[in-house]
């Protein structure tokens, strides 16, 4: 037999196929739907938008590891998946250049200053978003184009606006008039009275896409198919979109009505706005969210509340970008408290 | 003061204000300490201390000595004709009192419960001449808070300052493993991560309480 | 140390804000325009050249257990009395800089120069010393400003530079403008700095 | 122990000294600074009444409290031109004040933000002075307009408001009717024709 | 207690690995002639090394004893081919180090010992005898740790053993070497559990087999059923790694091996199949290990099967008689290709922990670049342990490891379900093994 040196390597020697460009090719792929729909919905405007936020994100990460002289690793797709969550988070008609800067803002300041995949400790595609809508509010806050088949706000009315924009403007007029009786015209009061409960009845437009929003946050169905494949493919955990939604569900419900307590319409506020967009795919990017079980929970219902809280009474109609930024910073807390038990440990 | 406005000026003070991403006071503690979690911790308590501590002593200084009000103790005691204005003094005044308090609370911890001097003390020095110690009494005075009013305002600025940098040390102890670009390790990380936390933050913004 | 480097190591070597890392608070308060920074900056200097001028010449009379009390009186004087002058001469600068000036007094720069320096050294060094820093809190100040202002803004010391088509950068001049770009100009200085080495 | 009191005594001289500069230059400071407030309230009181003469420009009372001034166009009170009143609205991040005044039929003629901590380069646009222009182009669609007019576009009113900031915008045009139909209501009416003002 | 049988039997964590247990779950055990050369070290089990008993140039027979053991933990060797001591020198050892080693030029006689017989009397033996005659023989448990079986029969009297289990899962890819011992020789495996637990006098007794073996779950049965065992053959799901002591505890009692504890501090004893076999040859036949099934298989073998092989033999010699290797077989692993070691040479010598020389192929070896974590926590899910594997392996890397040893590093058992799993191909395993080595070795420095 022949007498040669065999190689070595340390135990196991063995793997299962998983690796980390095929999760992100895959996830990509799961993302695929949403983006159809996106084009479906918007035309081809949609289309451009995506692909310049893809390119930016590849070219940025590209550019940056030759800079560092660091092997040039685009085809794994994690920047692929930055691009392309980044432009579903922008609406339908923003100049070209809007989404070349955030990508290029998301991988280099918010992926590759902290050395690259794996590193980053908050999530690349929501610091995009959140820079642009600094910098840029008015551009990242008109949403004019309808959508084939449908309104902006699934509604059949004109004032612009998305349905949640059109909720928060409705229940701030509601609550001007409580606080201040008399000043606000009856006809206004009646109006916003009529949209709160037609967008509450809207629920197949914003089950199918058919409102205005974000190029990939609209269509519920789309973006749940995506969710499910991850979902069997077991690359995202269940626990974090079960907590979030969940958590959602249940404070929109008893805080969001106006007629007090458990009055309002939990099934709107999920449907509605990027949350399950936000909940499947971008609070569940692994390299910012804990790794614990219990860490996974708690990082779930934290985006929920803080959603809400956003939502009910905060600046912004939509609170899913910031909670799930504002989370991923007590990632290494919820990491290092929620350890798991270690094997014998509890009985002693 | 009503309670409600009691819960606005902590939720602007922790979330919305917070010292450190909105108001930028205490920045080089901020940036100093947060290497490790356990030091950001005692820095976080002790500043939460000293803020509330200073900001009652503060608004009782401003208010018994320096305001031309009729409580004015000058006025009583040396029988003036109108009570003095000596707002003018306000950054002396604040300065020498908190300094000079902290060092006494500092004795007073260190003699009596050595435990609790290892966790604070060693912090108490190097806060007492700050600004997120004098920017509280500032404000409180600049907002024409009550003695209640400027005690919350201290409180729970502290405990937000105390939020920002617990947040920043667990994710810099993490950012240790991480392969950071040479040029950009310490210090210059730690600002962009400030700089990304507070655009984090800016989701608070515009947070209404009704 | 020669005389020149006295004031020069300041501007960069030592540089409070970039090298030092001092003095941050108002650095990044009041860098969102150029207007404010150069009146902070100045305010600055001139309470650093005139403590450390005061503690340089007292230094051989104060006992050293009461040095820093003593130190913080005359420090707070002299920012008591720019921020009076200021007030009554410039309110809208006095107004736009805000609790910033009042908080010079705590600003570790001064203290630390106080300290480090004029506490140890001869006036004429001292002076050298309290001007070379204040010029380069205020070079820092000045920079970030400058690169604030006209990203964010779109202007410089209030004039449109970069015309009627550009969208400013409204983030520039948010809170986290101000993070990311001292945090991303100290990355490049230590990039320089160390690319002249080798 | 004699250390101690020698240091105390040292610290107490060198404060009482600070104190007494302090005391002087405050001394020098002083009338400059309430001379500059004075001058502040009567810029703003001048724009918001340009016609009014500076020194015939009084304060109302209810109570303590200054609730409008009336502006007249002689030193001597006489020929009243109009009002000026303070309108206070919840902007975005903060409570802005707005100086407002009108003529004697509740035409506004003039008005200047007292005080706003908005969003930089957002919400503080509401002050914005555009290149090459003089005066705020958010504020100068006021002039003119009476408080049924008052409302920004997006509520179908006719104030434009400034782009990304219609809070701030909102706060302004409202906390400005609301302030106009208080003091319509305090004046029992506006009167129908303006008061003929000889200059 | 008993209804814990109905509850399910299982444990945190673990993975599925593609069994290729068909490559040889069929193929009886062949027994090998005695090589022409075998290389004995002198160190086959974990303890103290023997002392050699013979001298270059000393003719043996096999059974013959070699070497005296090292102390109470250590157990002798024995000649396994009758012949010539050629040499006493390092040979390198399938563990990765060179190990001092006994080599024997055989005669072609394939002599016996003539203490190897039959002991008519055995039934008589005390415990103690027969815990003496088991470490003479040389047993050190063959389920891969190879820890001095008497030592294990040996509990403290405060610490009781009321559970013995007998360890026939099996759960590493590839191996069928218990699966086939059980399924031919049933009967000596349950004599061998039979004697320990005359010692022991648990009060339950378990085989424990996965459910991929029912054949072997019958007849395992059956042979309990007719030697009068009082105990319960319990067939587990298939998850790797079953087999490991603790897990298996956990999976058939619920008890939890303590931190740092053994089995017995929960009152159980885990034995493998080969083990009990052993333990019925050296007690009643007094015949000492001098051979063992291994398992010679994986997509790099031409024939692959189950063998019966001399201690000592080398692996080329095993692969020789299994048709050599085919062309692409890129590694050689003594052991399954979970746990299994690499090993450079083919000149290393079967010993009596070796139960399987697994050769892969090209295409199944595990052989990526390192990528950088992307905190997916699969290496958290499948820990068996609850370990944060990647914790740890960020920890070790950059040497700080009290830190690591606070997340537990001490408490991996390497089975390497974290690696097998991490898509970014991270050594884990090589992590946990360093930063294991450099705690313990502060550990010992600070005592
Ligand atoms: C960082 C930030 C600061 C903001 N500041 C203000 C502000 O000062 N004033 C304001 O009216 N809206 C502010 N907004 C709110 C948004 O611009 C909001 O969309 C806008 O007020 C609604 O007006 P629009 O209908 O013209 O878009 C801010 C938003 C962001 C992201
Ligand atoms: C120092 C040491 C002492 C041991 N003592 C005992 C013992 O007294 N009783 C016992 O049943 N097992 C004992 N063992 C054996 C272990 O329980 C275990 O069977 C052995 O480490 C191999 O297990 P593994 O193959 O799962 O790693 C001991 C092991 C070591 C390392
Ligand atoms: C990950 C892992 C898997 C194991 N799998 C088995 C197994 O399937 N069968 C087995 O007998 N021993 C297995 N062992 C060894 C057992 O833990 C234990 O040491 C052995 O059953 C004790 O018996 P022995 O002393 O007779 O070898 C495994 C050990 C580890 C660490
Ligand atoms: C399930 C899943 C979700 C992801 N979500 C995001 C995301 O929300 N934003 C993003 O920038 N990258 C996302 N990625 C891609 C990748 O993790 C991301 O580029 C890293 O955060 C960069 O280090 C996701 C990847 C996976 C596997
Ligand atoms: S006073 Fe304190 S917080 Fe402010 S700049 Fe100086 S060190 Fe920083
Ligand atoms: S005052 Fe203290 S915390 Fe601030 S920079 Fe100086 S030493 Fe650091
Ligand atoms: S090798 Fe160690 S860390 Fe990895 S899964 Fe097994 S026990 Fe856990
Ligand atoms: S499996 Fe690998 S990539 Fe995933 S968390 Fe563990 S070490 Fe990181
Ligand atoms: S057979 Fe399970 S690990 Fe050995």
């Amino acid at each position: 037999m022949e007498d040669k040196l065999w190689k070595v390597s340390t135990s196991p020697h063995l793997s299962d196929r998983e690796s980390i460009p095929r999760i992100m090719w895959l996830v990509a792929a799961s993302l695929a739907p949403a983006g159809i729909g996106a084009v479906y919905f918007f035309g081809a405007r949609a289309a451009w938008t995506i692909f310049l936020a893809v390119a930016s994100a590849i070219a940025t990460e590209a550019a940056i590891q030759k800079l560092r002289g660091k092997p040039i690793t685009v085809h794994d797709g994690s920047a692929f998946v930055t691009g392309l969550l980044l432009a579903y988070n922008l609406p339908a008609e923003v100049p070209f250049w809007i989404p070349i800067i955030g990508s290029a803002f998301a991988i280099a300041l918010g992926k590759q200053i902290f050395g690259g995949l794996g590193y980053n400790p908050m999530n690349p595609a929501l610091l995009g978003r959140a820079f642009l809508l600094a910098s840029w509010p008015t551009h990242m806050t008109i949403f004019r184009t309808p959508p084939r088949g449908g309104t902006i706000s699934g509604i059949d009315v004109e004032t612009g606006a998305t349905p949640l924009n059109l909720l928060k403007q409705a229940q701030d007029v509601l609550h001007q008039a409580k606080v201040a009786p008399g000043e606000v015209p009856a006809q206004k009061i009646s109006e916003a009275m009529m949209h709160i409960s037609k967008l509450y009845e809207s629920y197949g437009n914003l089950f199918w896409g058919k409102v205005g929003g974000c190029l990939g946050e609209t269509s519920v169905f789309l973006l749940l198919i995506g969710a499910a494949f991850l979902l069997y493919k077991r690359y995202i955990d269940l626990r974090i979109p079960v907590g979030y939604i969940g958590s959602v569900a249940l404070l929109t419900w008893a805080f969001g009505g106006s007629e007090g307590l458990f009055t309002g319409n939990p099934l709107f506020h999920v449907l509605a706005g990027g949350l399950v967009l936000g909940a499947f795919f971008m609070a569940t990017d692994m390299v910012t969210s804990p790794i614990t079980p219990r860490g996974k929970w708690i990082f779930g219902i934290g985006c929920g509340v803080i959603t809400v809280i956003i939502r009910l009474i905060g600046g912004y109609p939509e609170g899913v970008s910031y909670s799930i930024l504002l989370m991923n910073l007590t990632v290494p807390l919820l990491d290092r408290y929620t350890k798991p038990a270690i094997f014998g440990a509890r009985k002693r | 003061m009503e309670l409600k406005t009691l819960l606005i000026i902590s939720v602007s003070a922790i979330f919305i204000n917070n010292f450190i991403f909105s108001r930028f006071l205490g920045l080089c503690p901020y940036i100093g300490v947060s290497k490790a979690l356990d030091s950001a911790v005692g820095m976080g308590m002790a500043v939460i201390f000293v803020m509330t501590l200073a900001s009652s002593v503060a608004w009782v200084v401003d208010h018994f000595l320096l305001e031309p009000t009729t409580s004015n103790l000058f006025y009583h005691l040396l029988r003036l004709k109108t009570p003095p204005d000596l707002v003018f003094l306000k950054t002396i005044a604040f300065i020498l009192v908190i300094a000079s308090l902290v060092q006494f609370v500092e004795m007073v911890i260190q003699k009596t419960s050595p435990a609790l001097y290892k966790a604070l003390g060693i912090y108490l020095p190097l806060i007492t001449t700050n600004c997120a110690i004098l920017g509280v009494t500032l404000l409180n005075l600049d907002m024409g808070l009550n003695f209640i009013g400027s005690v919350v305002q201290g409180f729970t600025s502290g405990l937000g300052f105390t939020l920002a940098l617990v947040l920043m040390a667990s994710i810099r102890e993490r950012l240790e493993l991480a392969d950071v670009p040479r040029p950009m390790r310490g210090i210059p990380i730690a600002f962009i991560m400030a700089g990304l936390m507070a655009i984090a933050f800016l989701g608070f913004s515009g947070l209404k309480i009704r | 140390m020669s005389v020149g480097k006295e004031f020069t190591k300041g501007l960069y070597a030592e540089n409070p804000v970039f090298k030092q890392a001092l003095g941050l608070c108002p650095t990044l308060a009041v860098s969102n325009s150029v207007r404010n920074a150069v009146g902070m900056g100045l305010a600055m200097t001139f309470v650093l050249v005139l403590s450390n001028i005061i503690v340089s010449l007292i230094r051989r009379f104060v006992p050293r257990k009461i040095r820093i009390p003593i130190y913080i009186v005359v420090i707070a004087t002299f920012v008591t009395i720019v921020d009076l002058v200021m007030a009554g001469f410039a309110p809208d600068l006095h107004k736009a800089l805000g609790i910033f000036v009042p908080l010079i007094v705590v600003n570790c720069i001064i203290l630390g120069r106080a300290e480090a320096f004029a506490g140890r050294n001869s006036v004429f060094r001292s002076l050298l010393d309290g001007l070379g820093m204040g010029f380069g809190f205020s070079l820092a100040l000045f920079v970030l400003a400058f690169i604030r202002e006209i990203l964010g803004d779109g202007r410089l010391y209030g004039f449109p530079l970069l015309g009627p088509g550009f969208e400013p950068m409204l983030i520039m001049i948010l809170p986290p403008g101000a993070f990311l770009t001292i945090g991303l100009l100290m990355g490049l200085m230590n990039w320089l700095d160390k690319r002249r080495c080798s | 122990m004699k250390d101690v009191l020698r240091m105390a005594w040292i610290l107490g001289v060198v404060t009482v000294l600070a104190a007494a500069v302090l005391g002087a230059v405050n001394h020098v400071a002083k009338p400059r600074i309430e001379e500059q407030r004075r001058l502040a309230l009567e810029q703003a009181l001048l724009s918001a009444l340009p016609k009014a003469d500076p020194r015939a420009i009084v304060p109302v009372y209810e109570g303590d409290e200054i609730v409008y001034y009336k502006g007249y166009a002689q030193p001597d009170t006489t020929g009243l031109v109009g009002y000026a009143f303070v309108a206070r609205g919840a902007g975005y991040s903060s409570e802005i004040e707005t100086l407002v005044g009108v003529d004697t039929t509740g035409q506004i003629i003039g008005l200047k933000i007292l005080r706003e901590v908005e969003t930089p380069g957002l919400g503080t646009k509401i002050e914005e002075v555009r290149y090459g222009e003089k005066d705020p182009w958010f504020q100068r669609q006021f002039i003119g307009k009476r408080a049924r007019q008052l409302a920004v576009d997006k509520d179908g009113g006719e104030i434009v408001s400034v782009t990304g900031a219609t809070i701030s915008s909102r706060a302004v045009t409202n906390s400005i009717r609301k302030g106009l139909e208080e003091l319509e209501k305090r004046l029992g009416g506006f009167s129908k024709t303006a008061q003929q003002v000889s200059d | 207690m008993e209804l814990r049988l109905f509850a399910r039997r299982s444990f945190r964590g673990g993975v599925h690995p593609p069994e290729n247990k068909s490559l040889t779950e069929h193929k009886p055990i062949e027994i090998l002639p005695p090589p022409a050369m075998v290389v004995i070290p002198v160190q086959q089990h974990i303890g103290a090394p023997g002392k050699p008993i013979v001298q270059v140039g000393d003719t043996v027979r096999v059974g013959d004893r070699l070497t005296e053991p090292g102390g109470y933990v250590s157990v002798p060797v024995h000649a396994s081919i009758s012949g010539t001591v050629k040499a006493i020198e390092p040979r390198p050892h399938p563990l990765g180090t060179s190990v001092l080693s006994i080599v024997i030029e055989g005669d072609g006689q394939d002599q016996w010992s003539p203490e190897v017989q039959e002991d008519p009397n055995w039934q008589q033996l005390t415990a103690e005898e027969i815990r003496d005659r088991i470490q003479m023989a040389g047993l050190a448990g063959m389920g891969g740790a190879a820890f001095p079986t008497h030592v294990k029969l040996s509990p403290p009297p405060n610490k009781p053993i009321d559970t013995f289990i007998l360890n026939g899962a099996e759960c590493e890819p590839y191996l069928t070497a218990d699966h086939r011992l059980m399924l031919e020789y049933s009967e000596e495996i349950v004599r061998g559990m039979a004697i320990m637990l005359r010692i022991l006098r648990p009060k339950r007794a378990i085989i424990a087999i996965e459910d991929n073996k029912m054949d072997a779950v019958r007849v395992m049965r059956e042979a309990a059923g007719k030697e009068g065992l009082n105990c319960e053959v319990v067939a587990l799901p298939v998850k790797y790694p079953q087999g490991a002591e603790k897990q298996l505890i956990k999976a058939l009692t619920g008890r939890e091996v303590p931190r740092g504890g053994l089995p017995m501090d929960v009152g159980c004893l885990v034995q493998n199949v080969g083990t009990a076999r052993a333990v019925y040859h050296a007690v009643q036949k007094r015949r000492p290990v001098v051979d063992r099934v291994v398992t010679v298989t994986g997509r790099g073998v031409a024939e692959p099967k189950n063998v019966l092989v001399r201690i000592g033999s080398s692996f080329a010699y095993v692969l020789e008689h299994c048709g050599g290797l085919r062309d692409g077989a890129a590694r050689v692993l003594m052991g399954g290709p979970m746990m299994g070691i690499a090993q450079f040479t083919l000149d290393v010598p079967v010993v009596k922990g070796t139960s399987g020389i697994v050769v892969l192929s090209q295409e199944e070896v595990r052989e990526r670049r390192e990528a950088a974590c992307i905190r997916c926590g699969r290496c958290v899910d499948a820990c068996p342990m609850g370990l944060m594997p990647t914790a740890i392996y960020h920890l070790v890397k950059h040497k700080r490891f009290d830190e690591a040893q606070e997340y537990g590093v001490l408490d991996c058992i390497e089975c390497g379900s974290c690696a097998y799993v991490c898509p970014a191909g991270l050594p884990l395993v090589h992590a946990m093994k360093f930063g294991k080595l450099e705690v313990s070795k502060r550990m010992r420095a600070a005592s």
